[in-house]
């Protein structure tokens, strides 16, 4: 029977910001605080798969027509290639480095390369998530 | 604390053990998650509990519990996690293609002549 | 409204370029300087002054939390009885709201009250079946709710 | 002395999970036990509030919010599940 | 060169990784394949000779220096052990380009392909235990696709139990780390070595966690009362995806054994190392008496691969150079014959449309070539010298008698008289016997099939033949398994 | 260094690989005729080293195999070794002249054959004339294997492939066991040079392992010689064409064995097992052979037998002549001449048998038929036939003025002095010898009787012939003919042979017996006086004539002996039981069912390491140092437990699913109590995903059926998952009160911040210390995602899969 | 006493208030009839409940470590935010799968609304 999810998907549709926005802020803060690409890659996934429980999986390619396959893909890649990226320094593979910039508006930040390793974490867990879910959902 | 959390473990085993063994698909999917569970709660134990504070520098405490372990869950969640996901997978697919959710009946021709 | 926001913000940042200052505070104290500035022009907007809108919301937000707080306490009270003493029903009931968001606020409100629990909505989203703890004083419960609820909603929607 | 009174709230709300958990348990039917999961969620999120409260550690801000996110879902999911045997439609009519 | 030792690991990773874009390029995910797969064998070929001529060679991941990060440890043992994968897995993935069908390539079979062979080539470079327990993880979650892959409902009701065996045992995987890592605080292989080899005590737990390790291993190497998921499962996917687990899987459970048992857990060899020997010994019985029971050539081989676990465990359980040497030159020889066995098989059962003996006869006469490869390739198997299984049996009997193990000796030649028997029957009724198919009515065409086959033949000759050197690398691998101080002075430089 | 010498004894395997060639390109000339070059050009290269080995040399020559193994293809070309070289290729060259007539052009595949008859040549040419065990033994596998190539020749005859099958399994087994000799030998010596081993002989005898070895040495000889009981291989392996039964299984490869125990008596004739092991199986085998012949039908069969006869009395021969090791002195040694008969009648052998199974594939050839019930009066029709058949058989049954006569009188005279043996016992039971040998003889009479008179003599049976018998064609004959032309040389001129060949041989097997300079006394004289060996002959022939006459009376006596219990059933049985024994075996634990084989791993798990636990006393408390248990916790785990148990206990599937998302989630809280953020957080997540996920396949899976399982299934369950937990619960326990180290973690505390940079210690590790089980396990990720989408896509279900 | 203790005993009274009502409200789950009206002792008392607590963190952190953590605000509005919406989707499903009312419920219009639709439920 046909329900009427009105109250589901108003909420989804505020909620999911939120937890994006946290998914995000877990991503970035991972360095220092509880967090990383694992958690903010499975946050954002969870945010999707919300936004996949409240619509339907159409609507959802609809909104995000990207196939996670490549993006789980594309996250191994990153992940191999900054580990391959000290070849270029003669670093042992998978060496990291960081440093501290200065910014205008955003001040003195720290950047590391582990935060683009983290990335490629990041595209991993949230393509493989989705392709996960995407597939079995369509299965039928 | 240590040997509670290892009698624990052990329970979780012995749950994860006796859902494994049984003949449904179901419960033995589930048994395998019991189990790495098991194996999770055991690693954390093995490193020793409550020596310090969480891992993180930014909370300046005096002593700090071992992160390597939980690095090592880490990797070992997530694995299974993955590894779950597939078998789970497999279990349905396994179901459909041969028609029985029961082991038994999964057996498999072996002839020997 | 959103207009408003946006030029609000503008000033505000307009406000950090002259102080040449890029801290919260400035932005605060820009935001702050936009908004006086705003109440005096509101005749200009064709809308209602963001801030009352803001004003309702807050308003909807403390019935909200009222009304929590109230309904748990009435639920702790019949959990704790003695003997249950109720008389649980389900109940339609039509409301005057036709978004989706204003739905689901009062959807979530009515949820919230004392004994009252939406089950499922008809698919016009005219009429909500409600759960009741208690029926026999649901008279009351219904009232409550056109009265505080609907009225609360439509004035945060009330453009 | 907050010590004591966090303590004693910590047992509080693990014994509310043993209860919900009874609930869960027991049934009778799948959304009671549901429901009563939905509660252990909340419920976490209180007791992850005062374990941190008495460890007196910031470690577990993010958790506070992440549970309730995760409550959500998994409502969302289960019930979702209930009602229609179905998590995610594949497309809607 | 500092990062030398990743390559055997990145070049199949990379690989995969680019396959996973474009799947339905079939052309390109060949020719890739074959390409990394060349690539491949010349990373480690390079490896090997540096080894050979510069010691062993680490490289600490990250510039961490151990115990604290990971390090890859490229001994005599791995290196020559991802020598052997490489060679290998290139025959069989240009075998498989012709057998394994269009859809399956268009599914990522050459990504999980090289996939697996990064989880192979990282088990065998790792230098941390956990490391090894990840990148198990990684070739048997590629393992378990391969085996499922096609979805066909024998492959899906073995690969069931498939993964849910090694479900478990990485489960226990966990648990022995876990263990380990209370006892020893640490999971750096050498300084595990370090740190038990200092112990004055006998520390009785750490036997419990060999045994544990043991187990762990031994379910994924199939050792005596733990291989029951294998005859099934290795039957189950086609014939180019057994032929890469019957060559490697089993290859790396007793590899990791083979590891732990020499270098780490060296405290109590008299328990330990004698329950390994009484295992190995079992496990050849019992896979002798599958081979001998079976008509399936498939089920023959399979049974086959348990006995060489046998034989390969039974020379490192004797703890003496010459028997550990054995093992390594067995485990070498062992690898590439049963990758050349089971194409071979798979080429067989192609020209004959069955697998089962008994519907099979003279398919030597037209498909000689195929034939005599197949005698070649089981006289090897069996260890008639000179082709490459025999040195290493003879190192591993030596190393037995030097143990004084004459009754598993005497086992290990029965074993080897069965295997010979299991084997010559398929060449006597497959190949010999009546003839069922005449030329008009072959099932399918074993046209190109055979080169690889070929290729293996020619590599278990050349380890027989110039077993000089290959023993010289063995002999250097036991050595350091011997010594472990040698292990322990290369990775820790102290 | 890779000398001519190595090149003639690789030369055949060279010629083997452009065999095929040759049968491709050059199809119009049989192939045989380009294959006689091979081992006509060795024969006289052979012939070469005879001034050198008669004058107690040996020509070495050593090329390195795997020298850090001590294994070496040293070539080693002495009276004995140069003995069977002669042999291998000048039989081998009258073998391949007669094959050429024998296996037609236009229907046998040639290339096959003669690759593999190159192969086994140059094999036996190995055997014979390698030094090193290794490498003999390499070449004794191969004539092992090549002799199995060769009997499965015709390869859809199941008899052949029967024969085949059973003389591979009995000599490869024979190999595996010398091997196993050799190398305890070599623990003993640690050489695997044959001639640094005779050197060193005096030390071994006192070694533990010296009988192991001698034992185990033995078995390989006696398999491949086909001595008593596993002369079973040799009737069968008769199936393969007659040429190769000539060559094979009478001229050279059977007596591989008796070469090896010529070889190795110097190492190991000092004890008195030697003696009596070697005689005894041989003077068995000799009885058991010849009475077994007598009631064969087939040609072959009864030459096969008689071949195991004949290797016995050789080996008996041996086995005696190692009682002269116990004198110091060649003067009076009256145990030298044993080996001398030893070495006569080898050669001897190598004639008449050759020569008799050239023939018996005549009359195959030209009859049609082997079976001496469907031959008869073939005299007049093949009278050159009859010639080489009589001069053969008269041979074997040691009739002057035959070779064979000699070496029978000189077998006689070794088995009469042995009873005068003072040691092992041999004064008391050694009067058994001359009696079997006699008896033996007889038998050996008579069959020798049958191949001839009932084939050529008495009234020919058209009917029981497919096609008319006529005598065959020259090219045939000339091979045997060769043969038997030798048989009346040497019968007449015997020391031709004694000083050349004999002589040297000898100095191989006795070498200690020499003194510098010093020479065996060979001399075969035909007339030696009315001795106990002449009597013993002449009643021989009398006995014989009467027996052979008298046959019909006494044939029951083989009904004594009936099949079942024959050594042949045996191996039949062993091998039938044998499979039908395994089948049942796999059908008893490997039923496909996977919670059996789990119940199997868990018990082992459980029981092995319980096991080690108290065998070890692995067993410790220690509580020091551990976290105090407070109530909450406590309460958390009540509500893992409970969901454990609820989980165990359900029958619905979504209870069972929450139950496991409760015991994620109690875990997560674990994590939080024990100072885990990161790993609470990731817990939490995953824990909601895979719920989501078992939610999602729940569409495709079915409702737990209930009651499946039996009581006592689930009592069992209960026991094995209880034997489990307790394990992991001990083994834990007992970890955790022991550990004996420092933890690494430090470091990692002290350096994330300064050297990589980042504040949570758990992430840093994740990212960069172990950033590559990161990297690994997120490839882990990948897979599994990319496997399920391929298993979900792709389905090649209903295909037939091979 | 000083402010910190007063301050601190608040928080904990707070926190033990919060948790009380988590375990009534567990208890109402427990003692509850049927599904609906457990909903109610569910959904109301149980997020006042970690509202408390909630808040009582946020009041903790801010008094003794002097920090604002907006992050647990959010928390409590998520929760705020989602709770109902739980509980009316669990009730849903439960409606719409058959669950019945208790025995003593007086009236279910929604019943006779379904009626009409006719519908069948997987369940």
């Amino acid at each position: 029977m046909k329900s009427n999810d009105v109250i589901l998907q108003t909420v989804a549709n505020i909620v999911l910001f939120i937890i994006l926005m946290f998914s995000v802020f877990l991503f970035f803060n991972g360095h220092h605080e509880p967090g990383g690409g694992f958690i903010g890659g499975l946050m954002t996934s969870s945010a999707l798969v919300l936004l996949l429980l409240a619509y339907d999986l159409e609507t959802v390619k609809r909104i995000l027509p990207v196939d996670f396959k490549l993006v789980t893909a594309a996250g191994l890649l990153v992940a191999v290639g900054t580990g391959m990226g000290s070849f270029f320094f003669g670093a042992p593979f998978l060496s990291q480095t960081y440093d501290y910039f200065h910014f205008p508006v955003l001040g003195e930040l720290e950047l590391a390369t582990a935060l683009i390793f983290d990335v490629g974490v990041y595209l991993v867990v949230v393509g493989i998530t989705l392709t996960i879910i995407q597939t079995i959902g369509e299965d039928r | 604390m240590e040997i509670l959390m290892s009698v624990t473990a052990g329970i979780l085993f012995m749950g994860g053990t006796y859902l494994v063994l049984s003949k449904n698909i179901i419960r033995i999917i589930i048994g395998t998650s019991v189990i790495s569970h098991g194996a999770h709660i055991l690693l954390l134990t093995m490193a020793g509990l409550k020596t310090g504070a969480p891992p993180l520098l930014g909370l300046e405490a005096s002593s700090y519990t071992d992160p390597l372990p939980q690095a090592l869950i880490l990797t070992a969640i997530v694995i299974s996690f993955g590894v779950t996901s597939f078998f789970l997978v497999l279990g349905y697919r396994a179901y459909k293609e041969n028609g029985t959710d029961n082991t038994e009946n999964m057996r498999g021709t072996d002839s020997y002549d | 409204m959103t207009f408003q926001i946006m030029i609000n913000l503008l000033m505000a940042l307009i406000w950090m370029f002259m102080n040449d200052a890029w801290t919260f505070a400035s932005f605060i104290s820009g935001y702050a300087i936009g908004v006086a500035v705003l109440f005096f022009l509101r005749g200009f907007f064709p809308q209602r002054f963001y801030i009352g809108w803001i004003y309702a919301v807050v308003k909807l937000v403390f019935i909200f939390l009222k009304e929590l707080i109230l309904s748990a306490v009435e639920v702790v009270g019949q959990i704790l009885q003695p003997k249950l003493n109720i008389q649980p029903g389900i109940f339609a009931m039509d409301i005057d709201l036709h978004r989706n968001w204003e739905v689901t606020v009062l959807s979530c409100l009515i949820t919230l009250t004392p004994g009252t629990l939406v089950v499922d909505v008809s698919p016009d989203n005219q009429t909500l079946y409600i759960h009741a703890m208690h029926l026999p004083d649901i008279d009351k419960a219904k009232e409550d709710i056109r009265n505080s609820f609907e009225k609360a909603i439509q004035e945060v929607s009330r453009t | 002395m907050i010590q004591g009174l966090l303590t004693v709230s910590a047992v509080i709300l693990s014994l509310s999970i043993l209860l919900a958990l009874y609930r869960v348990a027991k049934g009778p039917s799948m959304p009671d036990r549901v429901l009563a999961l939905d509660m252990i969620g909340i419920n976490l999120i209180s007791l992850v509030a005062v374990v941190s409260l008495i460890q007196e550690t910031t470690a577990y801000l993010e958790v506070f919010l992440l549970l309730g996110i995760l409550a959500f879902i998994g409502t969302v999911a289960l019930s979702k599940f209930i009602e229609k045997g179905v998590v995610i439609e594949r497309r809607r009519d | 060169m500092t990062n030398l030792l990743i390559w055997p690991i990145l070049l199949p990773l990379l690989t995969g990784i680019l396959l996973l874009f474009a799947p339905k390029q079939i052309r390109f995910q060949r020719v890739l394949s074959a390409i990394s797969g060349a690539g491949l064998i010349a990373v480690t070929v390079f490896i090997l000779l540096t080894v050979r001529d510069g010691g062993i060679q680490t490289l600490e991941l990250g510039g961490w220096t151990p115990p604290f990060g990971i390090v890859l440890v490229g001994d005599m043992l791995a290196s020559l052990l991802t020598t052997t994968t490489a060679v290998v897995s290139l025959p069989i993935v240009i075998f498989a380009m012709s057998t394994i069908g269009k859809e399956r390539e268009q599914f990522y079979f050459y990504a999980f392909y090289q996939f697996l062979i990064t989880g192979v080539m990282g088990a065998f470079l790792t230098g941390d235990i956990f490391n090894l327990f990840v990148f198990f993880e990684v070739m048997l979650i590629s393992s378990y696709i391969l085996i499922v892959h096609g979805g066909t409902k024998i492959q899906l009701r073995e690969s069931f139990k498939y993964v849910l065996v090694n479900v478990i045992s990485s489960a226990f995987f966990v648990v022995a780390v876990a263990y380990l890592y209370a006892v020893t605080g640490t999971l750096n292989m050498a300084q595990l070595s370090q740190r038990i080899g200092s112990l004055d005590s006998d520390a009785p737990i750490l036997t419990v966690i060999a045994v544990l390790f043991l187990i762990v291993f031994g379910l994924k190497g199939a050792l005596f009362p733990l291989y029951f998921w294998l005859p099934a499962s290795y039957t189950a996917p086609p014939s180019a995806i057994a032929a890469v687990f019957g060559a490697l899987l089993t290859k790396v459970g007793m590899y990791s054994i083979f590891r732990t048992y020499t270098i780490i857990f060296t405290h109590d060899t008299g328990f330990t190392h004698q329950l390994l020997a009484v295992l190995a010994a079992c496990t050849m019985v019992i896979g002798v008496i599958g081979a001998v029971a079976h008509q399936d050539v498939k089920k023959i081989l399979v049974y086959n691969v348990i006995v060489a676990v046998g034989f390969v465990l039974f020379g490192v359980s004797t703890l003496t150079e010459t028997g550990m040497a054995g093992a390594v030159f067995y485990l070498i020889h062992d690898i590439v014959i049963k990758g050349a066995l089971f194409l071979l098989l798979g080429a067989m059962i192609i020209a004959a449309g069955t697998s089962h003996l008994r519907n099979m006869g003279g398919l030597i006469k037209h498909h000689p070539r195929l034939g005599w490869m197949f005698f070649t390739a089981v006289m090897a198997l069996v260890g008639v010298p000179p082709l490459s299984g025999f040195v290493g049996k003879l190192l591993i009997i030596q190393g037995g008698a030097q143990d004084g193990q004459y009754i598993i000796i005497a086992v290990m030649m029965a074993a080897s008289l069965l295997v010979l028997y299991s084997m010559i029957r398929i060449f006597l009724y497959g190949f010999y016997g009546r003839i069922r198919l005449e030329k008009a009515d072959q099932h399918g065409s074993t046209k190109g099939l055979l080169l690889p086959c070929a290729f293996l033949i020619a590599v278990s000759a050349f380890i027989g033949l110039g077993a000089e050197s290959v023993y010289q690398m063995a002999a250097t691998a036991a050595q350091t398994l011997h010594d472990p101080q040698i292990y322990i002075d290369a990775v820790l430089k102290e | 260094m890779f000398t001519a010498l190595h090149l003639a004894i690789i030369a055949p395997f060279i010629a083997a690989v452009f065999v095929p060639l040759l049968y491709k390109k050059i199809p119009s000339i049989h192939t045989g005729w380009f294959v006689l070059f091979v081992p006509a050009i060795l024969f006289i290269y052979f012939l070469q080293h005879i001034p050198t080995t008669s004058q107690e040399g040996a020509v070495t020559a050593a090329f390195p195999w795997v020298p850090s193994l001590g294994i070496n293809f040293r070539a080693y070309v002495d009276g004995l070794g140069l003995l069977f070289a002669l042999l291998i290729t000048g039989i081998g060259a009258l073998v391949v002249l007669y094959s050429i007539y024998y296996l037609s052009k236009k229907r046998e595949s040639l290339h096959t054959f003669y690759t593999f008859l190159l192969m086994f040549m140059g094999a036996m040419l190995g055997v014979v004339l390698s030094d090193n065990m290794i490498v003999l033994y390499l070449f004794w596998e191969i004539t092992s294997v090549s002799s199995f190539l060769l009997i499965s020749y015709w390869y859809e005859r199941e008899k052949s492939l029967y024969g085949a099958l059973k003389s591979m399994l009995i000599t490869v087994l024979g190999g595996f066991s010398m091997l196993v000799g050799f190398v305890l030998l070599y623990s003993i010596t640690g050489t695997f040079s044959i001639q640094e081993t005779i050197a060193s002989s005096s030390e071994i005898v006192s070694h533990d392992l010296f009988l192991p070895a001698m034992l185990t040495i033995l078995l390989g000889a006696f398999t491949k010689s086909a001595q008593f009981p596993f002369h079973i291989w040799l009737p069968d392996a008769m199936e393969a064409p007659t040429p190769v039964s000539a060559y094979l299984h009478s001229a050279t490869m059977v007596k591989a064995g008796i070469y090896l125990v010529a070889r190795l008596t110097p190492v190991f004739a000092v004890s008195g097992e030697w003696l009596w092991l070697v005689a005894g199986f041989g003077i068995t085998t000799l009885f058991w052979g010849s009475f077994s012949a007598v009631r064969q039908t087939d040609l072959k069969g009864i030459l096969a037998y008689s071949t195991v006869s004949q290797l016995g009395m050789i080996l008996s021969m041996l086995g005696v002549g190692a009682a002269a090791f116990h004198f110091q002195e060649i003067d009076n040694n009256l145990f030298v001449g044993a080996t001398t008969a030893a070495l006569f009648h080898l050669f001897n052998h190598a004639t008449f048998k050759g020569s008799l199974f050239m023939m018996v594939g005549i009359v195959d050839h030209e009859t049609g038929t082997r079976d001496i019930r469907n031959l008869g009066g073939l005299m007049t029709i093949m009278p050159i036939t009859f010639t080489i058949a009589a001069i053969g058989s008269f041979s074997m049954a040691g009739l002057p003025p035959f070779n064979g006569f000699l070496s029978k009188e000189l077998f006689f005279t070794s088995m009469v002095n042995i009873t005068e043996f003072q040691q092992f016992n041999m004064e008391t039971f050694g009067i058994l010898f001359p009696v079997v040998a006699w008896i033996a003889s007889v038998f050996t009479f008579i069959y020798s009787m049958i191949l001839v008179f009932k084939t050529f003599a008495g009234p020919l049976q058209k009917e029981k012939l497919d096609t008319k018998p006529h005598e065959a064609p020259f090219g045939m004959l000339l091979a045997p003919i060769v043969l038997v032309s030798l048989v009346i040389v040497i019968g007449f001129f015997p020391n031709v042979l004694s000083y050349t060949i004999i002589a040297p041989a000898m100095a191989s097997i006795l070498p200690s017996l020499l003194q510098e300079g010093q020479q065996f006394e060979v001399d075969i004289y035909f007339w030696h006086d009315w001795n106990t060996e002449l009597f013993m002959t002449m009643g021989v022939v009398a006995a014989g004539i009467l027996l052979y006459l008298g046959m019909k009376k006494w044939k029951g006596v083989y009904k004594l002996f009936p099949e079942k219990l024959s050594f042949n059933n045996l191996y039949d049985q062993t091998l039938n039981k044998g499979e039908v024994l395994s089948q049942k075996v796999m059908a008893s634990h490997m039923n496909g069912f996977i919670r059996n084989y789990l119940v199997y791993i868990f018990a082992f798990v459980a029981a092995a390491l319980l096991i080690t636990m108290f065998y070890k006393g692995a067993f410790v408390i220690d509580t020091s140092g551990m976290a105090p248990i407070t109530i909450y916790e406590s309460v958390l785990v009540v509500v893992l437990v409970a969901s454990v148990g609820v989980m165990m206990f359900t029958t619905s599937r979504l209870t069972l699913i929450i139950g496991l998302g409760v015991a994620g989630y109690t875990v997560a809280l674990f994590f939080v109590i024990f100072r885990a953020p990161d790993l609470a957080l990731t817990q939490l997540i995953i824990e909601t995903v895979s719920v989501a996920l078992f939610l999602l396949c729940f569409y495709h899976l079915p409702q737990i059926a209930k009651n499946l399982e039996p009581l006592r299934f689930k009592a069992g369950n209960f026991i094995i998952s209880a034997a489990v937990g307790i394990t992991v619960t001990l083994i834990g326990i007992s970890a955790g009160s022991s550990r004996m180290f420092e933890s690494i973690s430090g470091f990692f505390k002290e350096y994330s911040y300064k050297e990589a940079g980042g504040r949570n210690m758990v992430n840093v590790i994740l990212v960069d210390f172990r950033g590559f089980d990161t990297m690994l396990e997120i490839l882990v990720l990948g897979i599994a995602a990319a496997g399920i989408f391929t298993m979900i896509r792709l389905r090649l279900a209903g295909r037939d899969e091979l | 006493m000083s402010a910190d203790e007063i301050s601190s005993w608040i928080i904990g009274i707070i926190v033990l208030t919060g948790s009380v009502l988590s375990l009534i409200s567990a208890f109402g789950l427990v003692r509850l009839p049927d599904i609906y009206t457990r909903s109610h002792a569910a959904t109301k008392a149980s997020t006042l409940s970690v509202m408390c607590i909630l808040v009582a963190a946020f009041l903790f952190f801010a008094v003794v470590e002097g920090l604002y953590s907006a992050r647990i605000l959010l928390g409590v509005v998520f929760v705020f935010i989602t709770a109902p919406v739980g509980g009316h989707l669990m009730s849903r499903a439960a409606y719409h799968t058959g669950v019945t009312l208790w025995d003593a419920s007086i009236r279910d219009q929604l019943k006779e609304k379904k009626r009409k639709q006719n519908s069948s439920s997987r369940f």
